[in-house]
């Protein structure tokens, strides 16, 4: 069960995520639910490669034993900075947004619809 | 906005160069500890981020120098892939070479050898130089857009 | 060769075609060739009939009252559908994610 | 190892470098951004036609390039290159060309040409490296760049709100592919260890359909859809489509079209030997239902546009559809060799030759509402009319691309529709009528766009002039290969789709050979 958990939390955490981008319309709370859905691809990445009891993967510090696998933490490292280049750039948009419309609800910024 | 109280300010002066060093010790040890380009680079970026809060301004930071600094990583990072072409792209052509970081690495536990690894510390300076750019212009813009100042960042 | 294409069915060839359309072309050139010379120069050569007035601004139709029958007739489809891209992020995030859930259950239960 | 065994990785390199060295320049001249981002783009053009005759040369094993060392291995960053692959970055080089020479004119008014034409080199090497690259994660690392870059051109005009809010709304969708993408990924890894394209197939044709396994493909089919634009996950790209400047709407519709590459890519080479030997259709008519969806309500939303721009969204919308309509008949008789045979590989032949036609007149019609635009200063139809009296190269090209999209014979367009009819019409008759029915709205509401803007009396309140002459350029370099494919849709069939298509249903081998 508590090898679960780490899943369990994946899930909830992107079940979080889905459910603010698409109930919430502050613009800011939005891009918060992208990152939180983020972060939960994340964690499910990292709990791919661990292994209870395995050393991290550091080659110097590396005598015998098991080690978890490095592949998921590179990917999980380069998501990670997409991330925050998307991050900074959906907040560079929100701020645009709001200077040019003087809202950061959802419900107004809709000039572009139909 | 105002600058903030004399306490930030003072300890952000004394932090700074410290906190930049600590980005520097990541980016240069990123092949031997957990850390490296985009680590260190964000670490010394949260510098520019805590100097941009503190003093309440951006115009300590020059646009033009951040996105130097930006293409200028990146510029040799990729010409670091593109020496390698001899063999392949990326190839490690410094690694084992005995000339700069081309000491054999050491097996076992040891405390790590800066001299190893071939062109990887290179790449993780290319790319710190990078992140520090990208990331300050991104501190920039996002620090003249709370602040209001005229001055539009437009990176 | 160059120009023929073979769907399985049936065949077609696009620089035979074309020939056709150039000798079709030259054709009609000879047969307007037959006209008055210089007709559309004349006054009033080429412009549209109007009633012998001139044509008012009016006459020409805006984008937007083009097929305006089509559209008054399609309009319980067309409410709806327009209806629906509301522009809010929140509606395209639920579409995104009603859509996947659609996928998915079309994979198990196809 | 020689020039030619590096070519794979160059071509992804010199755009890059491009984009890298591009602020630098700006920062000496404002002018030199723009000649020195063509040249990069033509010299990688160059490269891609080279690589172009090394594939289709050779007998149609893919070729494979490691990054880092001689000895291929699948665990290293592979970049695997078959006919389809190039098929794609060729449509890209021809349309990023273009767009780059049309932009010349066109951005003279902007101030940050650097940055743009840098985000245009960047969107190039999203594109190239999505098509090029043998590895998953490598795939959605390239996604993210073209999106990320994408987003900024679409928010290029500062001055405006509404380009933000499209930037915005485009970005939240494409962060959200990107995450289902890499949510996939992360899937297929926990199963086999591996991201290798050709060894995850392996893997995958040997487990067949588990559960988890069509999650998966649902996941994979639903983001690449997202980034293609197929309805009803079109929602945000009409309004991005419209809100970004000139030529940018020709360069975004071919970078969606690198995720037509990728959903074609998973469903055949990842999981086309699962697919096949389970006779599995669902999955086929899942991508015939999207394109059916994409079709009919594209073209019908279109009809009652006024917004120029967005009106030829929506038909973008609408030609996807075709596109996935023709690969996805492939893809459900995918088990069934008789049919494929039959009427199978005509199908996807037809939507691959439709790719590039629509790659070709699709980007000629952005070009020509950029050209409107760049007279006019609207991009309401209601506000335009006469243009044809004052551009007549304009309103001849805008004529071409009608043409051509509302296939009407001898166009090329006409040629991949026929392709599409007919297969489609031996799969399942209604699925070929509503394709025809679609055809003739497309040709209404085109008539329409001619009908306001380019006939009718002069505007009275505006002069209008000629596009420059780099604009002409940029699109008559579309209107050249329009031409030259409508004439000769055999030879385009024989020399480039069907490798392509040859290439899609086989199995990529593994690099090394393990």
């Amino acid at each position: 069960m508590i090898d679960m958990a780490p899943y369990i939390t994946v899930a909830i955490i992107i079940g979080i995520g889905l459910y603010i981008c698409m109930f919430k319309s502050n613009l800011i709370k939005i891009v918060m639910g992208i990152s939180l859905i983020e972060s939960g691809v994340n964690l499910f990445l990292i709990t791919l490669g661990y292994r209870h009891g395995a050393y991290a993967p550091i080659f110097t510090m590396f005598n015998g034993g098991i080690m978890t696998l490095p592949t998921p933490q590179a990917l999980t490292l380069t998501s990670i900075v997409i991330g925050v280049a998307t991050t900074a750039l959906l907040l560079a948009f929100v701020i645009k947004i709001y200077r040019h419309y003087g809202s950061i609800d959802a419900k107004d910024a809709r000039r572009l619809k139909g | 906005m105002k600058p903030m109280s004399v306490i930030v300010r003072t300890m952000t002066r004394s932090l700074y160069p410290f906190i930049l060093l600590f980005g520097a010790y990541l980016v240069v040890h990123g092949h031997l500890t957990p850390g490296g380009g985009f680590q260190g680079g964000a670490v010394a970026a949260s510098a520019i981020a805590l100097a941009i809060a503190a003093f309440g301004g951006t115009k300590a930071y020059h646009e033009k120098t951040l996105a130097l600094f930006e293409s200028g990583g990146l510029l040799f990072f990729l010409s670091l892939g593109l020496i390698g072409m001899g063999v392949a792209f990326m190839w490690n052509f410094l690694a084992g070479s005995g000339s700069l970081f081309g000491d054999p690495v050491a097996y076992g536990s040891n405390p790590g050898y800066l001299n190893t690894a071939g062109t990887i510390p290179l790449m993780n300076i290319a790319v710190g130089l990078e992140v520090v750019g990208g990331l300050g212009a991104i501190m920039l813009a996002m620090g003249s857009y709370a602040f209001d100042e005229d001055k539009e960042v437009s990176s | 060769m160059w120009g023929e294409i073979f769907t399985g069915t049936g065949m077609w060839n696009a620089v035979v075609f074309a020939i056709v359309l150039v000798v079709v072309a030259i054709i009609v050139r000879l047969i307007r060739s037959t006209g008055i010379e210089g007709a559309a120069k004349r006054e009033h050569g080429g412009e549209p009939y109007y009633f012998g007035n001139e044509v008012p601004e009016s006459a020409h139709i805006r984008a937007s009252n083009l097929y305006w029958g089509f559209l008054k007739t399609m309009e319980s489809y067309y409410k709806p559908l327009v209806g629906e891209h509301t522009g809010n992020v929140n509606d395209f995030m639920a579409w995104a994610v009603l859509t996947m859930a659609g996928i998915l259950l079309l994979m198990f239960f196809m | 190892m020689s020039f030619m065994d590096q070519l794979p990785i160059l071509i992804i390199a010199v755009p890059l470098l491009g984009a890298f060295l591009t602020p630098i320049l700006g920062m000496m001249s404002k002018k030199l951004p723009r000649y020195t981002s063509t040249l990069f783009l033509a010299v990688s053009a160059l490269l891609v036609a080279l690589m172009a005759f090394e594939v289709y040369g050779g007998d149609g094993t893919p070729i494979i390039y490691t990054l880092g060392s001689s000895d291929p291995t699948p665990f290293r960053i592979v970049l695997e290159i078959d006919a389809f692959s190039v098929f794609m970055a060729i449509i890209m080089a021809g349309v990023s060309l273009a767009v780059s020479i049309y932009s010349w004119s066109f951005t003279d008014k902007y101030t940050g040409q650097d940055k743009f034409y840098t985000l245009i080199l960047l969107v190039v090497v999203g594109s190239y490296g999505m098509t090029l690259t043998g590895d998953l994660f490598n795939l959605f690392v390239f996604f993210e760049i073209s999106s990320i870059a994408l987003s900024g051109l679409v928010a290029f005009r500062m001055n405006r709100g509404e380009s933000f809010e499209a930037a915005f709304k485009y970005m939240m969708y494409s962060t959200l592919s990107g995450l289902f993408l890499l949510f996939a990924i992360a899937l297929l890894y926990s199963q086999y260890g591996v991201l290798n394209i050709a060894l995850l197939a392996q893997g995958i044709t040997a487990d067949g359909f588990t559960p988890l396994n069509k999650v998966v493909l649902a996941l994979l089919i639903g983001d690449f859809a997202m980034k293609a634009g197929a309805v009803p996950l079109h929602m945000p790209s009409p309004y991005a489509y419209s809100e970004s400047p000139g030529g940018i709407s020709t360069l975004f519709m071919a970078a969606s079209q690198a995720g037509l590459y990728g959903l074609f890519r998973a469903s055949f080479t990842l999981f086309g030997g699962a697919i096949s030997s389970m006779g599995y259709a669902a999955v086929g008519w899942i991508v015939i239902i999207l394109g059916v969806l994409s079709m009919f309500i594209g073209v019908t939303m279109a009809l009652v546009q006024k917004d120029v721009k967005r009106l030829m969204a929506y038909h973008c919308i609408s030609q996807t559809g075709y596109i996935l309509l023709g690969v996805g008949v492939g893809i459900a008789v995918l088990g069934d060799a008789t049919a494929m045979d039959r009427y199978g590989k005509a199908a996807i032949e037809g939507g691959l030759f439709h790719t590039i036609n629509n790659a070709l007149y699709k980007g000629l019609l952005f070009l020509t509402a950029g050209a409107m635009f760049y007279a006019t200063g609207t991009r309401n139809l209601n506000e335009m009319r006469g243009l044809g009296h004052n551009m007549k190269i304009t309103t001849m090209f805008f004529l071409i691309g009608a043409i051509a999209i509302s296939g009407i014979p001898p166009s090329n367009g006409f040629s991949s529709k026929l392709l599409i009819y007919e297969s489609v019409f031996q799969f399942n008759p209604a699925l070929s009528a509503i394709a025809m029915f679609v055809s003739v709205l497309t040709l209404a509401s085109f008539v329409k766009v001619f009908y306001s803007a380019f006939l009718g009396p002069k505007m009275k309140d505006k002069e209008i002039k000629e596009v420059p002459s780099s604009m002409i350029f940029g699109m008559a370099i579309l209107v050249a290969a329009i031409l030259a494919f409508s004439l000769f849709p055999g030879l385009v069939l024989d020399t480039l789709i069907k490798p392509a298509v040859e290439a899609l249903l086989r199995a990529w081998p593994i690099p090394g050979g393990v």
